[in-house]
């Protein structure tokens, strides 16, 4: 069984290459079942492994080397796999969330005329996100990266008539290209100090070379941090995800919320050992998060378009992984990246759904009422966004949240501070998500609905909510059952977080307060958008700089508009004709001046160039008598 | 006699091309596609064959001498080596295709212009196979003449600039190296009055170090600037733009992987110690090179003037690469050769078939391509990512390799090459944006591609994808070669001169069971 | 004093030599420029012979004899051009057949 | 002797004088003969009597005629020398003969400088010459016979009374 473990990448790379030479070919109906199929397939597979995975005593490491790569002079990265909990954890919620996904799309997408050509990428993508996880060498892991970088690209620009959908597409994949650069240089330095790239050995001996706090390791964590900061849009390489946005709602669910943006999270839990060896760079992995977290979660506040809100959302959520890595709570943050996965994939369907029936409205403000004419839609965004919220005991947000804030406040790296943030975190993401859902459902019907969503759009998003919901049993704190499923598998790899000491007593006091924050943050949501309407626009013309700032993001675009893109357009628009061409043309000129004296003498009356005879003959003539 | 036979039939098949098209233009095309493909396919037969051959053989495949002027010591010596070899693939690789994009593209003088294009290619397989000096500036010379005329004859509306500022910028440079190459050969005849051009003779030249490094200068001249570097990279940009289609390809796939072979070839193994001492300058240029050119290609509208910047960025890693003088590097470079060669060429034959269909090179009157073109849209999107190394295809390996090498040499600069990989990514989305995304601009009767044209789109795909995951063969084949280049510059370690860092990667390999 | 300085037959023959480069240099017409050629040519050969005579060798008139033969070759020539340059351009002005300028 | 010298040189500079200050052609090349026949003297004296009968037969003779039958062909008319009459100016002429008077006293200075050596009257016959001329330079000859063929065959080609003669620069190219 686990010789197929090939074919898990391979089946959508399959689909993608037939789509991508037949595409045109294939009927309407022929397509989705090559693209829908070669996931399908995959996520199939990827049970049966999984299942033999858990029920072996041992878990076993599984590699499979496909064939060699590279080999120059000891620099030998081999195209393998290698899988182990982490990886499965990783692939489980790809194939499965991933075959969702399809499945809806291939309603969602079936007017489209590109409808072979977004199956063609879609699949790419799954291959490419497995390969990424799968790796079982950085390089491999760089060949997935990179080619997750591509797919998302594609995607967003999918629909490339609209010019700016091409921009927002290409400002992703640069500045999460600017994240990579740094990793790539990474995997040079791990390559000159380790003489190898191979995952697992490096992790057998960064703890031999190196001491804790060691710089080279420091280096190469914050180089790999970069990396991970890119794909995952943490702070300062945030602004291209509310942007992408401009790609198909089911490439938002896929690879904008559930798979690829938590790359940078897998890397940094995948390279933990290096992490742990450098804590200054895992103090900053925290920073980043929290700060990340604070600041898209103000942004989600203020926007109008629904997807937007769900891309700040989907920032704010990764810097709360992040935060769980920077406090070395490697499971928490993974298992916070599932559920995460669930419910943001869950909305952002939901979100599409909505905005095909109001024919592609985005503005939640020109939304409202569609609680009875899309309750299908109703309800499941409901659960999507209580989990969100992490309403308490009934959502499965809720016990990822928590381990995460307790960790946060107990955790031998936590301190106050993170907690703090990560709590007040909790109670933004209360108020905006609750603010969404009201504006959207809620109140008086502005827009008309056009179009009902079938069955192939339902049952994923009945399915997503469901898992949305149960998906949090399997992990429970301790202060309430205690039932760590999720932690214990992933035990052997991810090493537990250690805890502050004496202080497991005040566990339940913190799931209380975050409760509380969470419920207040909805009450507080219902009673500006529901109860009194028309205070929220108060407060928007109270102070509109503040809610203009929030609402671009903090700025940051400007920022980087002044900071890189206007000097570099300049520069390379004053210099477009080449300054380096300038000495050249000059000795042109120069030779072509000469050239028109010369050609002057040349005047073609016979007399002139009978005077130069005698000139001349004077000139020597009278030189030879001179000397 | 393999070796002979291969340039002796592009020369024939030339004139009998030129003869051909007097009769019957069909019958000159299918000529000099013939010639080509035959030679292509004996490479390849020779290429299979050396890989199934014994790994402990020495570098040197084939060797054909005879006595030329036997006076003055000069020889007509071919050789052939792992390096000469994918040289000569790539030459008839692309010189396959650059016959089959002209196949409805030249409409006049067909039979001058296959002519021409069959001794460029006999030019370029005599400098990838001459192992005697003059002989191999008798290539030089050749394969730039024919080149000269195909840019002027065929190019676009400024192609008398161009073909003249490519003839003057090569010519005196190959002057330079004229004289390096009289001055290298009275050196070794004063030393051991032995008067020959051969190069395996002067491989053990005791050259004095200060003639040697005017020397290695004048050789220096002329592969940079056909390479080419900053500031001699100007001619480059106006030669692409205004050459056809093919002559572009040439120009990028194998005009300026003479100048990284004449590196390889002759500076590292015949002046070691100088070429070490210039070699953080030449890093530095090169990576200088990579980023400005890549700003400049950013703002170009003109098409293939773009994508001739690109090149420039390019060949920065290949002088990052070769002054590494390590083998990751130099494997590398060997790499970056034959995948830019592919791609930019792919992107050369893209911008060919554009401008075949809408008579402009100028990318703010393109938009929307994708509608009407899918094939080609899918094919340039390859093409685009290849240039900004993509993992998975050609260039990805090339450049990673280079890097990783150069990052045993040198830190800083590595790090300036690897941002470099940053606006490559910006000059090759903008190509994309600009040409295939947005509206369709203006009512172009835009026919996707016929099967001439999708065939040679899916064998550079295909070949790009292949050397991306299965770079191997091509680096098993340099190996032995490489090795040669290196030994030399690693003696020269010991003699106590300057470190030319070789690296030996220590395997410490932790079993973990 | 029967015999000559050799300078008077030189100077004879600057002062013919000169005479034909005024009228090369002040005529505009190509046909009167064709005949101080000849005046030239003359004069030169005049100093081959008194040198010649200097000598007492016979060298110099054999240089006269080629001189000769070359002002033949270029009259016929010449004379040629002339009738071409008229026809094509209806006049014998020098200054006007100028289409060689660069 | 010298007597005869002086005469003939006389003659040969004023009839050379009148040469380049004709309007009329036909009396220049009058002139011209008269001046050739003066030179052929100055040959005669000198000791070149073979020389001075050349000179009459092929430049005064072959030479003056050739140029007049061109002049015949070109058909000029009255204006023409009107023509010359405005050519041939002050202004025109006295840049050139300050210069070539420059150049003149030039020479003549060298000439005169040298030290004085008077010729020998020793008369060089044509049988010396001829044994000279198929001796030593007779490669010369050949090229003079080269050279002359190479005149009558671009003076016949370039002759030829085309309708049109073409020339690239002179006019357009017809097919």
């Amino acid at each position: 069984m686990n010789d197929l473990l090939w074919l898990i990448p391979a089946l959508p790379f399959l689909g993608s290459i037939i789509l991508i030479l037949a595409g045109t070919r294939l009927s309407k109906k022929s397509v989705p079942l090559i693209g829908v199929g070669s996931v399908g397939v995959s996520a199939l597979i990827t049970l049966l492994i999984g299942y033999d995975f858990i029920s072996s005593d041992t878990p076993p490491v599984i590699k499979q080397v496909l064939w060699n790569w590279i080999d120059v002079a000891g620099f030998s990265p081999s195209i393998a796999l290698h899988l182990d909990s982490l990886s499965l954890v990783f692939i489980f919620v790809i194939t499965f969330i991933g075959f969702l996904i399809h499945v809806y799309s291939s309603e969602f997408m079936v007017d489209d005329d590109g409808y072979a050509r977004f199956f063609a990428y879609l699949n790419l993508f799954v291959g490419s996100m497995l390969i990424l996880v799968l790796a079982d060498n950085l390089l491999l892991l760089y060949f997935g990266w990179e080619g997750v970088g591509l797919c998302s690209y594609l995607l967003i620009g999918f629909w490339y008539q609209e010019e700016k959908n091409g921009y927002a597409a290409r400002k992703a994949f640069i500045m999460t290209r600017v994240g990579d650069t740094a990793m790539a240089i990474g995997l040079f330095m791990i390559f000159k100090t380790f003489g190898t790239l191979n995952i697992t050995d490096i992790q057998l001996q960064a703890p031999v070379m190196w001491e804790i706090g060691a710089t080279e390791g420091t280096i190469i964590a914050f180089l790999l941090l970069g990396g991970a900061v890119g794909k995952s849009a943490q702070l300062p390489l945030q602004t291209w995800l509310p942007d992408a946005m401009a790609g198909p709602s089911p490439v938002s669910a896929l690879i904008h919320a559930a798979t690829m943006v938590t790359a940078g999270v897998y890397l940094i839990t995948r390279m933990h050992v290096v992490f742990e060896l450098a804590p200054t760079a895992q103090f900053v992995v925290g920073v980043i998060g929290s700060v990340t977290l604070l600041i898209a979660g103000f942004s989600a506040l203020t926007q109008y378009d629904l997807k937007r809100v769900l891309a700040y959302s989907t920032i704010s959520q990764l810097g709360y992984m992040f935060l769980a890595l920077g406090v070395g709570a490697w499971s928490a943050a993974i298992f916070h990246f599932m559920i995460h996965a669930f419910f943001k994939a869950l909305l952002f369907l939901a979100a599409g759904a909505v905005i095909m029936a109001l024919h592609h409205e985005h503005d939640m403000f020109k939304m409202g009422g569609l609680r009875k004419k899309l309750p299908v839609i109703y309800w499941t965004f409901l659960i999507g966004a209580a989990s969100l919220a992490a309403l308490p005991l009934i959502t499965a947000g809720f016990f990822s949240k928590d381990q995460i804030l307790w960790l946060a406040w107990a955790g031998e790296k936590g301190n106050v501070w993170f907690f703090l943030v990560a709590l007040s975190g909790a109670f933004i993401t209360a108020v905006y998500t609750f603010r969404m859902v009201f504006l959207t459902f809620f109140g008086e019907e502005k827009s008309h609905v056009t179009h009902i969503p079938g069955s192939f759009i339902n049952i994923p998003l009945i399915i997503l909510a469901i898992l949305s919901t149960l998906a949090g049993f399997i992990e429970l704190p301790h202060s309430f059952g205690h039932f760590q499923l999720f932690t214990n598998f992933l035990n052997p790899l991810l090493p537990a977080t250690t805890l502050q000491s004496e202080i497991e007593s005040t566990e339940w006091m913190i799931q209380v307060s975050a409760a509380a924050l969470s419920i207040g943050g909805t009450l507080l949501a219902y009673y500006l958008y529901v109860k009194r309407p028309s205070l929220h626009a108060q407060f928007k013309s109270a102070v509109p700089q503040l809610h203009n700032f929030l609402l671009h993001g903090w700025r940051f675009d400007s920022l980087y508009d002044w900071v890189f893109v206007k000097p570099f357009v300049y520069l390379a628009a004053i210099n477009k004709n080449d300054f380096v061409d300038w000495p050249y043309n000059a000795l042109v000129n120069v030779a072509s001046f000469i050239h028109r004296m010369f050609a002057f003498t040349q005047s073609g009356i016979l007399r002139w160039y009978l005077i130069g005879v005698v000139l001349g003959a004077i000139l020597i003539l009278t030189l030879g008598l001179m000397l | 006699m393999i070796l002979s036979g291969f340039i002796l039939s592009f020369m024939i098949g030339g004139i009998l091309a030129w003869m051909a098209a007097l009769k019957n233009l069909v019958l000159a095309r299918w000529i000099s596609l013939i010639t080509v493909c035959f030679n292509l396919f004996i490479v390849i037969i020779l290429w299979v064959q050396h890989l199934q051959g014994d790994e402990s053989q020495s570098a040197w495949i084939l060797d054909f001498s005879l006595p030329w002027i036997p006076r003055f010591g000069i020889g007509f010596h071919l050789a052939l080596d792992g390096l000469s070899l994918l040289m000569l693939l790539l030459t008839f690789f692309l010189g396959a295709l650059s016959v089959l994009i002209s196949w409805k593209e030249i409409q006049h003088q067909v039979g001058l212009y296959h002519f021409c294009l069959l001794w460029v290619l006999a030019g370029i397989t005599g400098v990838f196979l001459a192992m005697d000096l003059f002989l191999f500036f008798f290539f030089w010379e050749v394969m730039l003449i024919p080149m000269f005329f195909l840019i002027i004859i065929w190019g676009h509306e400024n192609s008398r600039y161009a073909a003249f500022k490519f003839f003057i910028f090569t010519q005196a440079s190959g002057l330079l190296m004229l004289v390096a190459i009289l001055g290298l050969y009275f050196v070794h005849a004063n030393q051991t009055g032995t008067f020959t051009f051969d190069y395996f003779q002067l491989l053990g030249a005791d050259i004095p170090s200060g003639a040697a490094m005017w020397l290695m200068l004048g050789f220096l001249a002329a592969f940079i600037v056909k390479l080419p570097v900053i500031p001699f990279h100007t001619w480059l940009p106006d030669a692409h733009s205004q050459a056809p289609t093919a002559g572009s390809l040439i120009l990028a796939g194998l005009l300026l992987k003479t100048g990284a072979y004449g590196l390889l070839r002759f500076i590292v193994p015949l002046f070691r110690d100088q070429a070490v001492a210039i070699a953080p300058w030449a890093m530095a240029i090169g990576v200088f090179g990579i980023i400005y050119g890549a700003i400049l290609a950013f703002s170009q509208t003109d098409l293939k003037r773009l994508v001739a910047y690109t090149s420039v960025s390019h060949m920065g890693f290949i002088m990052l690469g070769v002054f590494s003088f390590n083998m990751i590097a130099t494997q590398g470079v060997v790499m970056q050769m034959i995948t830019h060669g592919i791609s930019t060429g792919a992107l050369f034959i893209l911008a060919g078939i554009i401008y075949e269909r809408i008579h402009t090179r100028d990318i703010t009157r393109m938009g929307g391509f994708w509608k009407s073109m899918p094939f080609l849209g899918t094919c340039g999107l390859i093409f685009a990512m290849a240039s900004l190394g993509l993992p998975g295809l050609g260039n990805f390996v090339a450049e990673f390799l280079v890097l990783v090498g150069a990052w045993q040499a040198t830190h800083k600069l590595t790090i300036i090459a690897t941002i470099g990989l940053v606006a490559a990514t910006i000059y090759s989305l903008r190509i994309l944006q600009k040409v295939f995304y947005g509206n369709q601009s203006a009512t172009h009767g835009l026919a996707d591609l016929s099967f001439r044209e999708k065939l040679v789109m899916i064998v550079l795909v295909v070949s790009l994808i292949w050397l991306g995951l299965f770079p191997q063969p091509v680096l098993n084949t340099s190996r032995p070669s490489v090795n040669v280049i290196l030994e030399t510059t690693a003696s020269s370690d010991e003699n106590g001169t300057r470190n030319p860092k070789i690296i030996t990667i220590k395997q410490k390999r932790y079993t973990h069971e | 004093m029967t015999t000559i300085p050799a300078e008077y037959g030189l100077v004879l023959a600057s002062v013919l030599f000169m005479l034909g480069l005024i009228s090369l240099l002040i005529r505009r017409n190509i046909v009167f420029m064709l005949i101080s050629v000849e005046i030239m040519l003359n004069a030169a050969g005049l100093a081959f012979i008194v040198a010649g005579a200097k000598w007492s060798q016979p060298d110099g008139q054999v240089m006269f004899l080629f001189i000769l033969t070359m002002a033949a070759a270029e009259v016929s020539v010449g004379l040629a051009l002339i009738l071409q340059i008229y026809h094509q351009l209806k006049t014998l002005n020098s200054d006007e057949a100028s289409k060689m300028k660069g | 002797m010298l007597i005869i010298f002086y005469i003939a040189s006389a003659v040969a500079v004023i009839s050379t004088l009148l040469v380049i200050i004709q309007h009329n052609l036909v009396h220049a090349l009058l002139y011209l003969v008269v001046s050739f026949l003066a030179v052929a003297m100055a040959f005669y004296v000198l000791g070149a009597p073979f020389i001075a009968a050349l000179e009459v037969i092929i430049y005064a003779g072959a030479i003056v005629v050739l140029m007049i039958f061109v002049i015949m062909m070109l058909n000029l008319r009255q204006e023409s020398i009107a023509q010359e009459k405005k050519w041939l100016n002050a202004q025109i002429v006295i840049g050139p003969v300050i210069l070539v008077l420059v150049l003149a006293g030039e020479l003549i200075y060298m000439v005169s400088t040298e030290a004085s050596i008077t010729l020998t009257d020793q008369v060089i016959g044509a049988k010396a010459v001829g044994m000279t001329l198929y001796g030593p330079y007779v490669i010369g000859v050949e090229l003079s016979g080269i050279l002359l063929m190479a005149g009558i065959v671009g003076a016949y080609h370039l002759g030829r009374q085309k309708k049109k003669v073409t020339h690239r620069f002179l006019e357009k190219q017809e097919e």
